[in-house]
């Protein structure tokens, strides 16, 4: 991105203010129409369709996936409903080469990496405690330990610097799990080494039953600030708008000028988990208005009213349907590793314990077959 | 005598303390409205208050930090970690700051806290959610750690570990939150103290927290095979009953300690050095461990294939039957 | 303090600044001149000499402190000398009332809570791990695990909001400790819950052989005021900066105002310890140019131009050398516990092993008394 | 053969590490132009740049974690600890992580990273400054700990773990420091074996790093008394070298383990219930466990009697051979 189309960019940031009156980055309005920075900025209908496509195939696996979770096929899911454009906006205006170190409800990002749906359910499956090969996807596995993630990327970003590689590391994270030392060491420590680390959070006003205004006293990305990361806030339900901060912020990040943070305002529209009854800590209201902001409902708006015919709804319907299905079968056909097998995977030299264990676990399965 | 699945029995307990003293302050992630992902802690901010039960940040190590804080000022703080494998940001906090304050001060100051922890697997749980890692805890000198196994021991145990004026982690088997069983109005043995569930003049189980039940199905089990096995419930992981444990150990000769930790440096490994060195002349086999397999603990599909089960159970007893055998 | 009163002092801050050019508050410059704030401000002239006073006694037993630890009459000494404003200034502004959590290096802040001599060497000598009861001085024992104590203090905090109590929790700690993950858990922490904390940093540039310019890409007030605390910026070196700047962040938190950071600039002039040769990692150059800034030097100065008489100096030397004597002979004087007493320590109830182990060891000790 | 003191032994070994493998990276607090304060980085940033030998800021969970990202890229970091008192806030990033990463990706990921730590008390420090914590990452799969007790094995063990691919965690003991001795230029054997100084017909002792040398001089001590008591050098404290342990066990009949940490739940109590296990009809006695008592590290004042020392070593071995005379 060049310093002029950056510049042109930047004196439209921030343009709108969210619930809390925070100044914030904005291109398509909630009622799908652009605002005044979305005009001037313009919008480039392929790629409209593009991340609209991706946030609809998303909304549909999460929604298999759920349902599947329902009917006991899955022991548990985080829903990624509701954050799709955040998820979609950001991943996809990072270059695929850009190393990504996520949280554990980045499905929508994972399946724009490339992360097959199998591969996504197969953890909460309870087959493996991850899915994929982070070498493939250049997306690493998920954390479940929150905020610890943000320090590996942290190192990572310190290793592309040695070798003088212009890669940006991102990572994601949540507004909870932003209250963790870990989160704040890596802010720290980033904003200290000036290292090309992307910070971003999906701000969906919850941490489990926790809102969070008990996490924090200011909003996250005017925290980050004082650490010296270049702050940006954006609507994250605006996919547009989370696309366009990306982009600026990683050039940034390229050029040299140093870590960022992304505050991207969301909404979780489901429970924490599949386990989780929000209905215990939030109310209608809330859910009603922030529905109102749906990620997807304004793309759809605006691609009606502008670019598109009817076609490309239900072509994509199409798609969105065999993905639900591909997705059921696949998970239906996922198998874990033995313990057998497990023993394999703790150590990369021998260890004679490991080995005295898999030998005792081989004769005792072996026995237990038999009569004790 | 009224019944309570074990988590109630918790809750109950801390009911019960959070009258008697209204320096007891409940804290953690989710304890409020929720009510704790396990909803042990339900209903208590509805009836004490949002200033005695009371939503954190979510920050482990700001969760015992502060309370600490609170306790240096009077307090008695009852911190939930919402997991076992959430713990470790606050360790620090734990080993250094909690255990340590009393002797640093030369016992001048106590830090009367309770950390409750929901523990071990079984439950079909993602990473993270399944640990069983008393080991380290109770390898800290100046904290207590404890572990109950039923409603009765809950609902006594918990009030126990408030009234303690030493620090006290306060492990609660998760599998076994809802579990049911009678609670009687008094406590029957104070915090440090073993329970003899069952006699055995052939070999005893010790077992503590989730594995209880494990033990007393194996006991049942062997008993059909005609051999008297016993089970020894820990309850107190540290310190050790080890009045207890030597006598019931002296008069069957032969041990078998069952945990969910794995083997290598667990309890059991404790248990079979201070056993063996106490009662060397009177055993008949080597105290024998009967843990999880030295691996992280494994994703929820082979969970039932790396816990300890009554077959496990049973194949331990066996060779510790064959020694004598052998002799 | 009266509304008016502060802000009459806040339309004065920030009036200087530091060497980066940081805007900062300034009372008394370095050559004993007051600054235009000083003069309208004002100074008190007994306050001034009672601070000068501390200060010089303080300064007079760390040195003593340090030819004891030179002489082996203590096996470790952490030098407060050249950050005696920066405490005193500050301890000072606060009401003997409001609980104190110092971290290691606040000899002067404890002295001025009449904490005795020999109390504050005893742990230095290797003879207790703490010298002193708490409750007796509202001075917590010394932390030395970095960054601890700010959350002990954040939490001793909560307790004086359930009581609603008036009192301010104050901390102390260092740069360095500012990068742990506790000590930006207790800046979040106290800002969220708008708790009656003052967090005191002591930014003495150096962490053992780690600059500030390592650990934070922005000054630690800048951070602080990202998390929602009331930052102040002063010249650690000009007491009557401190201690008005803590007068004025004390008053505004026991007002309801929330918690507050003051960072003041200081200066290590010893190594980190007794065992720690600057020499490896730091200059000539810095030292001197800090010591054109010595906390003592100005005030004498600005007290012989003004208000005092030799006598006071005179005075002051004497009271300075039988401060000397009396802390060298308390310290040969100090005894420790016996092991046998410190099974004592541990645990409040009884506990069987604790109880085999101190048996054990009388034991034990008995035998060896004999021949073994 | 060159003689180096302990410390010196393992500047010249992480020196030959990082000119083999310039993935290899030394981080930590004042490892740079200080050194460390222990010198044992000392002229390494002079000679491989800042870029190689990095000053962080202060923050342990930070050190681990960042390194886990620069080793997860294919660096090899080797990462100090300033104190052994000063882990515990990198403890989650350690036991939850680090150990874990391998296992979590089903072996897809390796993290190859060393953590040294001076360890250990007996140099008149100041609380936290003293601390024997080894149990805790023992007791915690996926993790390899090593401990050297002289300056051959301490430049080549440190070499052996940064070659190795499994994360380790490397124990120096702070009293050993500056302790002389001869280095071979070839490794004499594997990191996770253990050594046997000196066979012993009548009782064998098994000590790691700082308590080697207290073992070597209680035994020539029991020598004078007209008993052959061996010894044997863990160095690897996980995974344990049973075998060797095994053999010397069923020799000598009598075992007595020292170490410094606490005994309660220490290396010593897992080498008792293996060996018992392993040579229950060898052993003449039970495996005995000399090492701190349950407390908190005490002030320095009184560490001496705190610590195993040649007495306390000797005591045990009387218990152990009074034994046999017993039965
Ligand atoms: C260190 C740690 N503590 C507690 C938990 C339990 N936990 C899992 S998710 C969660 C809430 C996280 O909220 P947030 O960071 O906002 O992410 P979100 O779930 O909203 O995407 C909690 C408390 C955990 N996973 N890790
Ligand atoms: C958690 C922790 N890590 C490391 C240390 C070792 N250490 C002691 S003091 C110190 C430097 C502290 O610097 P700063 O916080 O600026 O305080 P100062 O010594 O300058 O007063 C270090 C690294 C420690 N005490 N605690
Ligand atoms: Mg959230
Ligand atoms: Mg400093």
């Amino acid at each position: 991105m060049s310093e002029t189309h950056r510049s042109n960019l930047e004196k439209w940031l921030p343009n709108e203010t969210d619930r809390e009156g925070q100044p914030m980055f904005q291109m398509l309005a909630p009622d799908g129409s652009l605002t005044t920075a979305g005009k001037s900025i313009g919008v480039d209908s392929d790629l409209v369709r593009g991340l609209y496509r991706d946030m609809v195939l998303a909304r549909r696996f999460d929604r298999e996936a759920l349902s599947l979770q329902r009917q006991g096929e899955l022991s548990l899911w985080l829903m990624s409903w509701g954050q799709e454009a955040a998820q979609v906006g950001s991943i996809r205006a990072l270059r695929d080469s850009d190393m990504v170190f996520p949280s554990y409800r980045e499905h929508a990002a994972a399946l724009c990496r490339g992360v097959r749906p199998a591969d996504l359910m197969r953890q909460w499956r309870g087959l493996a405690h991850s899915g994929w090969n982070p070498a493939d996807h250049r997306f690493h596995i998920y954390s479940l330990v929150l905020g610890t993630q943000t320090l590996h990327a942290t190192g990572y970003a310190t290793g592309a610097v040695l070798e003088g590689s212009d890669e940006v590391v991102a990572t994601y994270f949540g507004d909870g799990a932003a209250s963790q030392g870990d989160v704040n060491e890596a802010f720290n420590w980033a904003a200290a080494g000036r290292l090309p680390v992307l910070f971003f959070c999906q701000n969906n006003q919850w941490a489990i039953s926790t809102p969070t205004s008990t996490q924090m006293q200011t909003p996250l990305h005017v925290r980050a600030a004082g650490f010296g990361l270049e702050p940006y806030h954006v609507d994250g339900n605006d996919v547009l708008a989370v696309h366009t901060i990306t982009g600026l912020a990683a050039s940034r990040i390229r050029d040299g000028g140093g870590p960022a943070m992304i505050e991207a305002q969301t909404y979780r529209f489901g429970g924490h988990s599949s386990s989780d009854d929000p209905k215990r800590y939030r109310s209608e209201e809330e859910f009603d208005l922030w529905t109102a902001r749906d990620p997807l409902a304004r793309v759809e708006v605006f691609l009606r009213t502008s670019v598109v015919d009817d076609s490309f709804f239900a072509g994509l319907e199409l798609e969105a349907d065999e993905l639900a299905v591909s997705t059921r079968e696949a998970c239906k056909q996922l198998t874990g590793q033995t313990l057998a097998e497990i023993f394999g995977n703790v150590y990369a030299e021998p260890h004679p314990l490991i080995e005295r264990e898999r030998t005792a676990n081989a004769a005792f399965t072996a026995l237990v077959g038999g009569d004790l | 005598m009224t019944t309570f699945t074990l988590g109630s029995a918790i809750t109950e307990g801390l009911r019960k303390a959070m009258e008697a003293d209204d320096r007891v302050i409940v804290m953690g992630e989710d304890v409020g409205a929720l009510g704790g992902v396990f909803r042990v802690t339900d209903g208590l901010q509805k009836d004490f208050g949002d200033s005695r039960v009371v939503d954190t940040p979510l920050a482990e190590s700001g969760i015992i930090g502060t309370a600490i804080g609170l306790a240096l000022r009077g307090y008695r703080p009852v911190c939930e970690i919402q997991f076992d494998g959430f713990v470790y940001p606050a360790f620090d906090q734990i080993v250094s700051q909690l255990a340590k304050i009393r002797s640093r001060s030369a016992g001048s100051l106590s830090v009367p806290l309770v950390i409750r922890i929901p523990v071990g697997g079984g439950i079909g749980a993602v990473e993270h959610h399944s640990e069983s890692n008393e080991a380290y805890f109770a390898h800290t000198a100046g904290l207590r750690v404890v572990s109950c196994s039923n409603p009765n021991d809950a609902f006594h145990m918990i009030q126990q570990a408030v009234l303690s004026d030493d620090p006290v982690v306060f492990y609660e088997p998760k599998r076994r939150y809802w579990d049911r069983g009678e609670v009687s109005p008094v406590a029957d043995r104070q915090l440090h103290q073993a329970a003899i569930l069952k006699e055995g003049s052939d070999c005893v189980l010790v077992a503590h927290g989730p594995t209880v039940a494990t033990a007393l199905a194996a006991s049942v089990a062997a008993e059909e095979d005609g051999y008297s096995v016993g089970v020894v419930d820990l309850r107190s992981i540290s310190p050790l009953d080890t009045e207890t444990l030597r006598a019931v150990a002296a008069r069957s000769g032969r041990m078998v300690v069952v945990h969910e930790a794995s083997t290598f440096m667990g309890i059991g490994a404790e248990i079979a050095a201070e056993i063996t060195e106490s009662c060397f002349f009177e055993l008949e086999a080597p105290v024998l461990r009967v843990g999880a397999y030295n691996l992280p603990y494994p994703p929820a599909s082979v969970e039932d294939a790396f816990l300890p089960d009554v077959d496990r159970v049973l194949h331990a007893v066996e060779r510790s039957l064959s020694f004598s055998e052998e002799r």
